[in-house]
């Protein structure tokens, strides 16, 4: 089991005091992670040594550049188990990704009528791309519906199979909930009854280890500032046949093999889908970010958050007013939205950065998830490998001070 | 933080003075944040001369929001209506008393936001 | 005047060897420009410092990371005179900016038998987004010829522009000729015709004096990468109401105002077209790039560059075998694309980069404008604020070795 | 630089020993790289056995994508067929015997492919 304590080290924001004698209890990841030093230095090194345009350039710089960029293509196609490298698109982020597929895949393949399946607890990213796919097009949506308990009701989902929907799109993990969905269950089932499946995992990919080849997911999208890695960059992986036949997105340098003033020919994969200059610094982070979480261990980070998580749960249950929202330890990972009684979460939040700790208050871009629980804004903690009990009972004495404050 | 919710704004929050709804009222406005659910609504009853005879606002939220509305409330009371339409978002921030992120201004100003669209609005059936 | 020798030092990659004893003499900026320490401290200060993620967070560093990112909006909507940040949208670069474009504006606006008039002298990023834009909704493309010199046909423009075009979109000075395009003047006759203008701007904002205002030009896109900035963040100006106008392009958190399950409500300006977690530490990085660049000065850096290009004009004009294309000083920037009679573009450039000397050799992403001089490709050596006579003079003797290799 | 432009391949570029057209031929292929206008036609002629009996190429481009052709078709003269196709990247990349970045890689590997592309379309057109 690697030490979690020691290596908070590796993060410089974890040892920054919020304002002089308060320090920082970081509890927000599942918004955006902190980065470790090794990510930082590889992008100043690049920034500092390699910079330059990749793809056809023949100086020095310029392969280097593209040796580290395909390079770390390739590092996250084997984090997540892709066939090939080039099944990895470069976005900016998983909002991205799932624009991607809406714009090409969705656009290219569905019509009036044909049904998509999502889920009641989608961040908007992954309903937003739908809905204004099904103004557009008058594709329908329907939605698998979300228990009390804060779980996917399965029998409701066989249902909507039986309407042999075109795409099946649903978060891994969810950013308020904290539920941990049976993908790969999922999957089979969609993929049996004739759909195409997307993976939201923005969620998944940074707290537990996940195979593409596993799952036997079509789509699986992703962000490099949720774990560990750099903002400005994310990750779109495909199923080789479905990218090969979708149209290309943006149109510009790069993605072509050839232009002329009257039409272009598409460059092969992953060029075919990433116009103009990428994110190529950002890469080079992105990379190692993946160095850092596979050297520490994917199994030892979701065992580690969910320790922490059925510690939190506790403690937080045994705080007088506070209700949590989402399953048992067992089917979650390090997220735990709650609201405290009669406080509303923004003073919550507040009161506690008072303390010195960060979590996020709101409806965290998935409302219609809110609308469900019928709670306007929940007020959320969030666990990530550098998190330790410590974190747990600052929190727990920050929000004795709520309670005093609002008496 | 212990700035922000100093006592007079918990206390506030819990007991309120303007809080209410006015029936009848000569100016009814109400909106929300949707991002947090803070909702504020405000009626007015004017004079013959045009000034505040009374305000109340309702609404649920946070305490920022909630005790924002209500001091904006007293703070018109008896003014012209000129006057409250002169408000600045400066004067609303200086009645709170606090420093707030961008964030928590939105919920501070929405009050601000409803007063004035109420005040622009009541212009509107005038013309 | 700044001493553009003394600010070599700002630079850590201009003082790198490209192997042992061979420095690097950095003549690629048209593709990616080198970064000040200043911008890679900015960012590195904030992700050590402040990172997390933006608006809507109540906690001090998403309030610290909030402001750092709009702050940045300011400097930049400042740098090119936008009446307003809001008018600031950050992409991912120029490419990802004219899709942004293509993908709204001209859906929601054009229909089949539009006009839209383009340059022959466009990078593909002005010009692959049109064809796909064409290809599908039969808009129609004309093209003004570029003379033999390198410069646009005004009179070929007049008589387009005749044709009621819906839009007019090119490159403010192009990245293969060197060519500084009467902006201003064009905008007006578009304008005074009926036309929307887009301008590229890839090599003019990090190059002169850029003012939107002045211009009158209605969107312009550019990339941080090509001045200074990191890479993974560009921006798109446009007009107010336009953009007001315009349907969302992306969709995701951020860009709404609130969502349930039957739609959204998109947000205000800026961030409806900004979906999802942006490239925030980007951002930070963008911003300090302008500040160094207004720091130094526009003017000067402008009269700097042309001082040196009509140097290397001269210089180059003087070794046999070498073929410039492109106009004569007075019009253009610091880039400079040549053939040299009988070897290969990349062999001219691989053979530089033995000497240490960083040019690019191909079609630089505007194939048809080499297609209209009939050639497959170019050497192409491109010069920022950083660069000398001294790098002018390397690159002179590194020919000098082209030549004696191939005798 | 002076690894990569060694004068044998310099020498080469100039004066290559198999560039022409052979005519009549049993295999013809073309293709180009149009990144750089790199273009490589072959032309072979096969013995009744199925051997190469003569090869050549013609075209235009960078240095690296000339020579190697030239040195590629001077590697098959004689070879039987079975052994052209089994023919890998490598071999090639001996033959030059440089170290190539991936930009030129492409301009190497051009006359590989489009001999491949030959050798295995003749294979279609007996089949
Ligand atoms: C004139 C011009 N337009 C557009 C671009 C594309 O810029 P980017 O690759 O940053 O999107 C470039 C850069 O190569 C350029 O020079
Ligand atoms: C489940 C889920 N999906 C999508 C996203 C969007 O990620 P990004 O903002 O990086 O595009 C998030 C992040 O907030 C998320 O938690």
């Amino acid at each position: 089991m690697p030490n979690f304590t020691a290596l908070r080290e590796d993060f410089p924001t974890l040892a920054r005091e919020v304002r002089p004698g308060v320090p920082l209890t970081y509890l927000d990841s599942t918004a955006t992670a902190q980065k470790p030093r090794a990510v930082l230095e590889a992008m100043d090194a690049f920034y500092r040594r390699h910079n330059a345009n990749i793809h056809r350039g023949i100086h020095t710089l310029a392969e280097e550049a593209t040796a580290a960029y395909e390079g770390a293509r390739e590092k996250i196609a084997a984090f997540i188990n892709a066939p090939e490298a080039a099944q990895v698109i470069f976005t900016r982020n998983t909002t991205e990704s799932i624009n991607l597929v809406a714009y090409t895949w969705a656009r290219a393949n569905l019509k009036a009528g044909d049904l998509i399946v999502l889920t009641e607890m989608e961040h908007h990213s992954n309903l937003v791309p739908w809905q204004m796919l099904a103004a557009e097009r008058g594709v329908e949506l329907a939605f698998i519906p979300v228990t009390a308990e804060g779980l996917l009701d399965m029998a409701a989902y066989a249902r909507l199979l039986e309407r042999e929907p075109k795409l099946v799109a649903f978060t891994h993990m969810s950013n308020v909930l904290g539920t941990i969905n049976p993908a790969g269950e999922m999957i089979a089932a969609a993929r049996a009854a004739g759909a195409i499946t997307l993976l939201d995992a923005a969620q998944s990919v940074p707290h537990l280890p996940v195979d593409v080849q596993a799952l036997e997911v079509d789509f699986l999208a992703f962000s490099a500032h949720k774990m560990l890695g750099p903002t400005g960059i994310g990750a779109l992986y495909g199923r080789r046949d479905l990218l090969e036949a979708m149209p290309p997105f943006l149109g510009g340098g790069d993605m072509i093999k050839r232009v002329d003033l009257d039409g272009f020919r598409a460059n092969d994969l992953p060029h075919k889908f990433e116009a103009g200059t990428p994110a190529i610094a950002e890469a080079v982070g992105f990379g190692a970010a993946v160095d850092y979480l596979r050297a520490v261990g994917m199994e030892a980070i979701l065992a580690h958050e969910q320790e922490l998580t059925a510690y939190a749960l506790e403690r937080l249950a045994a705080v007088p007013g506070v209700r949590i929202i989402g399953p048992r330890a067992e089917k979650r990972g390090g997220v735990i939205a709650f609201v405290l009684e009669g406080v509303h979460p923004h003073d919550v939040a507040q009161i506690l950065d008072g303390e010195g700790v960060a979590v996020r208050a709101g409806h965290h871009c998935a409302q219609p998830l809110h609308l469900c629980f019928n709670l306007p804004a929940t007020t959320r903690a969030s666990f990530y490998l550098y998190n330790t009990r410590d974190d747990v009972e600052r929190l727990v004495k920050a929000l004795a001070k709520v309670k005093e404050i609002f008496g | 933080m212990d700035d922000l919710y100093r006592e007079m704004i918990v206390e506030r929050f819990k007991t309120p003075l303007f809080r209410g709804h006015l029936e009848p009222h000569d100016i009814f406005y109400e909106d929300d944040n949707p991002v947090c659910g803070d909702h504020i609504e405000i009626t007015l009853q004017l004079d013959e001369t045009g000034h505040v005879r009374a305000a109340a606002f309702d609404g649920q939220g946070c305490a920022i929001s909630q005790v924002a509305a209500d001091l904006l409330m007293e703070s018109i009371q008896g003014k012209p209506l000129d006057e409250v339409r002169a408000l600045t978002k400066e004067d609303l921030l200086e009645l709170l008393g606090i420093e707030l992120g961008p964030t928590r201004l939105k919920c501070a100003l929405l009050s601000f936001k409803v007063l004035k669209a109420g005040v622009y609005g009541l212009d509107k059936t005038e013309a």
